[in-house]
């Protein structure tokens, strides 16, 4: 009975937790209600996750109405494990929350930040479960919204200005895809992607579609901070209270890409010719571009919490190249790496934050030796870093092992070079942080800082442990990424001629 | 009679040991005729051969030494010795 | 039936075990000195056991696997123990007992600081070095070379000074970053081509690529492995020579360079596979490679004042050795890579003892300071004598074996690149070396007799020693090397 | 008894009693280890019965340790008297480390006449080098030992790279007769060439002998390049090259010899030329003339020891060793005078010393094998050398000039080792048959027949009033002359210093523009470029900027 609702139910149960969550005004109630909201939700997902790898896309309609005129949400492959990461990410993000809001939210909003959490996790979770382009649309505005709002929240008066400027360049973002979509309702007459993807070969002048494609791909861009289009993320992920960043850094960009990868696969075709280049070829220069570039900018980071920023700006590049390279080995790297850098950049920015709130800071020069007061929040750290560079033994590995197959299988020696050079860049920044934390003399705030709550270190350990479980023992995410990569592969084949 | 100069100044003692030298070699020389040879590429096998490219030789082995010495030769010592 | 003690698997897991638990409990001994090293004592001990146990079980013909995880479909992580593998499991082996007890001396002697971090590191390290000498694939090999990159930083940077900081960054950038950009995407594209990562006797690629393929491939295996520190891949080695004696020890002897060139002699024959490479001439422009990092180190070293610095470029030289024999790539050669390996390992170990023992005793550095040396530390300068000869390659010093193997190659494959090579590289290393011991030896001394520390002693005569029982008994790595290509 | 026998080469003694001259330091026990060392190894030498030994196992070759025959004997007691003799003459010295390295050589030299295969041989000729290193390290001269340990380890990285090769070739390790035509037999020939002192590196005998001790240059003078000349036997009778390779070596060291100031440097160089003798003798390569060239290495091992026996005696009790500034010593040292005398007209071949008997049959296999050039020019050479050693050495630092008013008394041990010397030089030159029964087939050589007899005393006499008549040209000068050592002592250094100053100017050359370039990337860093790294800092306004740029491009590229 509850399984067949479950597809929606992933939505609602984390969007009802936070209508609970507000209306308790309660901060320890708040709390209590996220997590049994979140968990409920993690095993929906996971449930949904089971159903979709053993009998394959599940397709639920809202109402009961017929996709061509109601809501459909559809489960499947490639969507299942977005999910599945979301809800997990979610449970952690709470938890870990717990602790950090006490030192980084004013008391009177701490349930507010719940509340602002659970409806950023349905915002989220919804863009992943819709089969709807415009409720999609819609899902994103409620995630985006949540999110202005808990990056507000944090006590850094910058913070202020870092919400304010992703909600403007968010706002732009939005109605780019919202005109895309119009557009595509204009050609199709529907908004059902199912439907959309059957009645594409019937178009004939594909002009309003390319103009679709422009905006939704813009404005999609624009969500996942895809180079050059990643301004916003830095300031937003710094200044944002630690779990905030935490959870965003490992969702909403992924999410993000999650929804490019549908489009650009499903619908528009990722190998077609726009013009004298292909749409692979520009995400392909983007991508390495922002490998690069945004990987060189972070070495140059003095705050710690800018510089996994930036990485993230570098490591997102990977993922879309994976897209890009287009065949089943890069399309599972890109997935991959959707989950284990979530699972790493998750670690890594709990372990930040409980070091901040711990030692009053996030700056390098001031955390000098901060492993020999902090080694668990620093250890995690340290396995966090590593996995940015892809240090075997760690889930960067694994994922980065499948970008460069897939670049040898396209039989592009150099793109296997550069992506394994890019990063030799994260050796120089996480090398920075590694030496200044364990082999420096400790600083003065080092020395100072005091023990964390176990709250605050289960979630990052968890994390860090996961990331390693996954580099010994990659089984469960590559099954996962190589079916969703299956999956989007097998439908490109119906995309625009 | 004027006296000889240089290399050819020739001490009185020197000189009658070489005079005794040279009466010696003539009469190893004269015995040379006297015994059987046998020579293996003719002219060695002559009386007095011997006597003569062995002057000969000597001559030329000091001609060619204080030659070359004269070339190569440079005074004091090797620098890393 | 093998005549172990342990079974095969067993002996595998233990030897990833022990120096894992060793650092463990030194870390949770760090408070007390003493028990602290008698940990490292007794696990170099144990782990020496368990590995003799596994050798004669190798020896009897035995080649025990155990897989560790699996990782994805067709890339697992296990270990494979084959006689070359075997090989350096038993030089690394043998050689942390020897280091241990040497360290203790040097540590104490200096008073260096971080003395667990040393201790712990230095056992890691040694899990890495018997992780990747056991390794049974190339995705294995790879995970434990970055694990020995990663803990040998904090032993190069042991002295937190600036200039250590500096060696440090050289070293691991040098070292990740190789291994990344080259060795990786070769692991990688080798996977693409044959679809396995497994060793195989003989190797796997024949007939999967193309020659020139082959050759650029083999280049980045080579250039990967950066710690076979061929140039121009070779600055980290004299910069890391910051590091106090006893790591520089490790990196030369025990593990990280031996790591290197254990790699790609590996590759080489298990990879590759040595018909392969000889049938393709795939390997041919590596000779040359190799032949000018010999000549051209041993310029450097030759006119290196400083006694470690020169040490470091005698190791550069000796490891293109190796690597130009891999690169010759007949049975001959390999063999004499085999156990040049062995020879440098021990030898190469005894001149940095000595040289960590006339630094704890008279705090020179310089050669140019050695005067007279020999004739108050007689033990110290006597080893140092016997692993520089071993350097030349004179009997009856090990250095020898190796070289024999090579020159035959050389020689049977009428490269006589290699051969001259060989002959010019030789008296190069006997005129960086000799003046040092005459120096030593000759130069009036300038105080009274007065050696280093007993237990630095102690490990260098033994070590010297074994640099001599080698030659004369070189009975079984000459087996694991015979049988490493089937002859 | 035989079979352990058949084991034991003689060369242990030797090396044990290196090592028990290392271990009992002091006194008579040492003295007497180390002439008992010699002695047994004498023992030994005849007692190893003929053959080859049983094979040992190692690094997967066969080995024999030992194989001995009438060559291997002949050597053998060559080297075992002279050591004993040099231990004797050594007797007074008391330097261990002199000590136990001559006996250390002396075992390697055994060691390379006994040997069974090449591998053996090799070990023992590398722990020669590494012998004889010592001897000349323990004189006291680390500059000249170095350069005499790279010669070393040159000669011997050819050797063994020629080892390694023919190792590979049907043979192995089997010591049998090489051509030199493979790669590898030519580098084995080089190597042993080397040792031997043969162009282009012949200087390194004339710099590192004189360079050792009183004493350690008579062990110098006996092992290295005989054995060398033994393994030319061996492996290389007949070889063509020998014979112009020999010529050379003779007439340069004679040369040499003639205008050198230093007794030891001349007698070095003479090492040389005599090298050269039984290298033409090899390369003539008949059983006849290979017995010759062992029977005057033999010879060659007597006098050269007992000359530099005396040498070292006027430099121990004269501490001089340049003729210039010697003279008159007759009277004062007269065994040191005989020993000299004796020396040097063995050296020279005059008649009834050993000199004669083995010079006069490598002359009389040179005659049986119509090698004129070759005969021609080592009768001259053979006069030439009566010039030097049975001439101007004994009359410069003898008869001529200014004895000095008191020399150092020397020990009996001295003498008495010069006195066994000489009278082992005369009892061979009056019985020729000693000799023969060493190296059988030079017995049918005629040696002490009249006409043999008087053609070497013209030859002799000649030369000696050549010798009158010139006597003040060849009057000893202090002064060096250049010799092939020149290639390695100061062409490197001249390239290296060139080299030097060559990138000292290059680097003058680009430092500026380096220089440049390092700063202008610095100033000049393009602005957009640290932009785009800070891209932290952008303004809101700047990213909708790059949003609607995109999207217009994307719309723009797709319109067309």
């Amino acid at each position: 009975m509850i399984a067949a609702h479950l597809p929606v139910l992933v939505v609602l149960l984390p969007l009802f937790g936070g209508l609970l969550a507000a209306l308790s005004r309660h901060n320890e109630a708040a709390f209590w209600i996220a997590l049994v909201a979140s968990i409920a939700t993690l095993a929906a997902a996971a449930a949904l996750a089971g159903q979709v790898m053993a009998g394959g896309p599940i397709s639920y309609r809202i109402g009961g109405w017929d996709p061509a005129l109601g809501i459909e949400y559809r489960i499947d492959a490639v969507s299942a494990p977005i999910l599945l990461l979301v809800a997990a990410m979610g449970v952690a993000a709470i938890v870990y929350a717990r602790r950090s809001v006490t030192v980084e939210i004013i008391p009177e909003r701490v349930a507010w930040y719940y509340t602002m959490m659970l409806i950023c996790l349905a915002g989220l979770l919804g863009m992943a479960a819709s089969g709807d382009a415009f409720n999609i649309f819609v899902f994103l505005e409620i995630s985006s919204l949540s999110t202005y709002t808990l990056i507000a929240l944090g006590r850094d008066r910058r913070a202020l200005l870092a919400a304010y400027q992703y909600l403007i360049v968010g706002t732009i973002g939005a109605t780019f895809y919202v005109i895309g979509v119009g557009l595509l309702y204009l050609s199709t007459g529907t908004l059902n992607f199912g439907l959309i993807v059957e009645r594409l070969p019937e178009i004939t002048s594909p002009r309003a579609l390319i103009a679709a494609e422009a905006f939704i791909v813009v404005g999609i861009a624009l969500k996942l901070a895809l180079f050059p289009l990643h301004a916003w993320l830095p300031n937003a992920y710094a200044y944002a209270p630690s779990s905030a960043t935490a959870l965003l850094a490992s969702t909403a960009t992924k999410v993000a890409v999650y929804l490019l990868a549908r489009y650009l696969f499903a619908v528009f075709g990722i190998q077609r010719s726009v013009g004298p280049i292909s749409v692979a070829d520009a995400l392909m220069a983007l991508s390495l571009l922002a490998m690069f570039a945004a990987s060189l900018a972070a070495i140059f980071q003095n705050d710690i919490k800018r510089l996994l920023a930036f990485s993230s700006v570098a490591q997102i590049g990977y993922i879309t190249l994976g897209l890009a390279i287009a065949n089943e080995a890069g399309v599972t790297g890109a997935f991959l790496h959707i989950m284990n850098h979530a699972l790493m950049k998750g670690a890594a920015f709990m372990a930040i934050g409980a070091i901040l709130i711990s030692a009053g800071s996030s700056k390098l020069d001031e955390l000098a030796g901060i492993g020999r007061t902090m080694p668990v929040a620093a250890g995690a750290l340290t396995v966090a870093g590593l996995a940015l560079i892809g240090v075997p033994g760690t889930s960067g590995f694994v994922s980065k092992w499948y970008l460069v197959l897939g670049a040898i299988e396209a039989g592009r020696l150099w793109l296997a070079i550069l992506i394994v050079a890019s990063s030799v860049l994260a050796v120089l920044y996480v090398g920075r942080i590694l030496e200044v934390i364990w082999f420096r003399e400790p600083a003065k705030r080092s020395l100072e800082a005091q023990a964390v709550p176990l709250s605050l270190l289960a979630p990052t350990l968890v994390l860090a442990a996961l990331t390693i479980w996954f580099g010994l023992d990659a089984g469960f995410p590559v099954e996962l990424a190589s079916s969703a990569a299956k999956a989007l592969l097998g439908v490109s084949k119906g995309a625009l001629p | 009679m004027a006296t000889p100069r240089g290399i050819l100044a020739i001490e009185p003692r020197r000189r009658r040991v070489l005079a005794i030298a040279v009466v010696v070699l003539l009469v190893l020389v004269g015995v040379d005729f006297f015994v059987e040879h046998h020579g293996a590429f003719g002219i060695d096998g002559t009386p007095g051969f011997a006597a003569w490219y062995g002057f000969a030789s000597a001559v030329f082995f000091v001609a060619l030494a204080l030659g070359w010495a004269s070339l190569a030769a440079v005074r004091g010592g090797r620098r890393d010795d | 039936m093998t005549g172990m003690l342990l079974s095969g698997e067993a002996s595998l897991a233990l030897a990833l075990v022990i120096p894992a638990l060793a650092a463990l409990a030194i870390i949770a001994l760090a408070r007390h000195p003493n028990l602290r090293e008698a940990a490292t004592l007794v696990a170099a001990l144990a782990l020496f056991i368990v590995v003799v146990d596994l050798l004669t079980g190798v020896l009897a013909g035995a080649r025990p696997a155990l897989e560790l995880a699996h990782l994805a479909p067709g890339l697992s992580i296990a270990l494979h123990v084959d006689p070359l593998g075997m090989l350096f499991t038993a030089i690394a082996a043998t050689l942390w007992v020897a280091n241990s007890v040497y360290s203790i001396g040097y540590m104490r002697g200096n008073d260096e600081p971080r003395q667990t971090t040393f201790y712990a590191c230095f056992a890691i390290a040694i899990f890495a070095t018997m992780g990747l000498a056991l390794a049974g694939n190339l995705l294995t090999l790879f995970l434990f070379y970055e694990i020995l990159s990663l803990s040998t930083y904090p032993l190069v940077t042991l002295k937190r000074s600036r200039e250590a900081m500096r060696a440090g960054r050289i070293y691991l950038l040098t070292l990740i970053g190789a291994s990344m950009i080259l060795l990786l995407p070769a692991i990688i594209w080798t996977y693409a081509i044959s679809g396995t990562l497994d060793f195989a006797p003989g190797g796997f690629l024949a007939g999967r690529v193309g020659p020139e393929a082959m050759a650029v491939l083999l280049g980045l295996y080579v250039f990967g492995a950066a710690k076979a520190a061929v140039m121009p891949l070779h600055r980290w080695l004299p910069n890391a020579m910051v590091a106090p004696t006893p790591v520089s020890a490790l990196l030369h002897a025990v593990a990280v360079v031996k790591a290197g060139v254990f790699t790609i002699l590996k590759v080489v024959v298990s990879v590759f596979g040595i018909e392969t490479l000889q049938t393709t001439g795939s390997s041919a422009w590596l000779v040359y490679v190799a032949g000018f990092t010999i000549i051209a180190a041993s310029f450097v070293a030759l006119s290196a004042d400083d006694l470690k610095r020169r040490l470091a470029y005698s190791t550069v030289s000796q490891l293109s050795y190796i690597v130009m024999a891999a690169a010759l790539a007949t049975p001959l050669a390999v063999i004499g890579a085999a156990l040049h390996i062995a020879a440098h390992a021990v030898s190469k170990i005894t001149l940095f003892f000595a040289a960590g023992s006339v630094y704890t005793a008279e705090h020179v550095t310089k050669v140019s300071a050695m005067d007279g040396i020999g004739r108050r530390m007689p033990w110290t300068m006597a080893a140092f004598t016997i692993g520089a000869l071993s350097m030349i390659g004179l009997p009856p010093t090990a250095g020898f074996l190796g070289k024999w193997f090579m020159l035959g190659a050389a020689g049977g494959a009428a490269n006589w690149f290699a051969v001259g090579v060989i002959i010019v590289s030789t008296v190069l290393n006997a005129a960086y070396f000799l003046p040092i011991i005459f120096r030593a030896f000759m130069k009036p001394a300038n105080g009274p007799v007065r050696e280093a520390p007993l237990a630095m002693v102690v490990a260098l005569t033994a070590t010297a020693a074994g640099t001599i029982l080698l030659f004369l008994l070189p009975d079984i790595p000459l087996r694991l090397a015979r049988a490493m290509v089937g002859v | 008894m035989t079979d352990a026998l058949a084991a034991m080469s003689p060369a242990y003694p030797l090396i044990v009693g290196s090592l028990a001259v290392l271990l009992f330091r002091r006194g008579v026990v040492q003295d007497a280890l180390a002439l008992l060392a010699p002695l047994a190894a004498l023992a030994l030498v005849w007692l190893v019965p003929e053959g080859t030994s049983v094979p040992l196992q190692w690094l997967g070759l066969q080995l024999h340790p030992v194989a001995s025959d009438w060559l291997a004997r002949l050597f053998g007691t060559a080297f075992a008297l002279a050591a004993a003799a040099g231990v004797l003459f050594a007797l007074d010295r008391r330097s261990t480390m002199e000590r136990a390295a001559a006996l250390l050589y002396a075992g390697a030299a055994m060691g390379v006449a006994f040997a069974g295969d090449l591998a053996t041989l090799f070990v023992y000729w590398e722990l020669m080098a590494i012998g004889s290193t010592l001897v000349v390290l323990a004189g006291g001269a680390s500059q000249a030992a170095l350069r005499y340990a790279l010669m070393h380890v040159f000669g011997g990285i050819l050797f063994f790279a020629g080892l390694g090769i023919v190792a590979a070739e049907p043979g192995g390790l089997a010591l049998r007769v090489f051509q030199a035509g493979s790669p590898g037999s030519w580098l084995l020939l080089a190597g042993i060439l080397v040792n031997a002192g043969a162009p282009p590196v012949s200087a390194w005998v004339a710099d590192a002998y004189p360079r050792a001790s009183w004493s350690g240059a008579v062990f110098l003078s006996a092992f290295t390049t005989k054995a060398a000349v033994y393994v030319l036997i061996r492996l290389f009778p007949g070889e063509a090259v020998l014979v112009p390779i020999g010529l050379f070596m003779a007439i340069y060291a004679l040369v040499y010899a003639l205008i050198e100031n230093d007794i030891r440097r001349m007698l070095s160089y003479s090492i040389v030329g005599q090298v050269g003798f039984m290298l033409v003798a090899v390369g003539i390569g008949s059983e006849h003339a290979l017995a010759a060239a062992a029977a005057h290495a033999f010879v060659h091992i007597l006098y050269k020891s007992l000359l530099m026996m005396a040498a070292g005696a006027i430099l121990r009790a004269t501490g001089e060793i340049r003729l210039s500034a010697l003279g008159g010593l007759a009277k004062l040292m007269p065994v040191t005078a005989a020993a000299m005398v004796v020396g040097g007209f063995s050296l020279a071949a005059v008649p009834f010393t050993a000199g004669f008997v083995s010079k006069s049959a490598i002359m009389a296999a040179l005659a049986d094998d119509h090698a004129a050039l070759a005969w021609f020019l080592l009768t001259a050479v053979s006069a030439g050398s009566f010039l030097y050693a049975g001439l101007r050495l004994p009359f410069f630092a003898l008869v001529n000039g200014k004895a000095p008013d008191t020399v150092a008394p020397l020990p009996v041990s001295m003498k008495l080792a010069m006195l066994v010397m000489a009278a082992f030089n005369l009892a061979i030159g009056f019985s020729p048959a000693l000799l023969a029964r060493l190296a059988p087939p030079i017995g049918a050589v005629k040696v002490l027949s009249a006409d043999h007899i008087l053609f070497q005393l013209q030859l002799i006499v000649a030369a000696g009033i050549c010798f009158g008549v010139l006597l003040k040209l060849l009057a000893p000068k202090s002064r060096i002359t250049i010799d092939f050592d020149w290639l390695w002592r100061e062409l490197p250094a001249a390239v290296l210093g060139r080299l030097i100053r060559a990138r000292k100017q290059l680097q003058g050359f680009f430092e500026p523009v380096l220089t440049t370039a390092r700063s202008g990337i610095g100033e000049r860093f393009p602005v957009w470029a640290v932009r785009l790294l800070e891209a932290g800092n952008w303004r809101t306004g700047d990213i909708a900027l790059a949003a609607t740029a995109l999207l217009g491009l994307a719309l723009l590229v797709a319109a067309v």
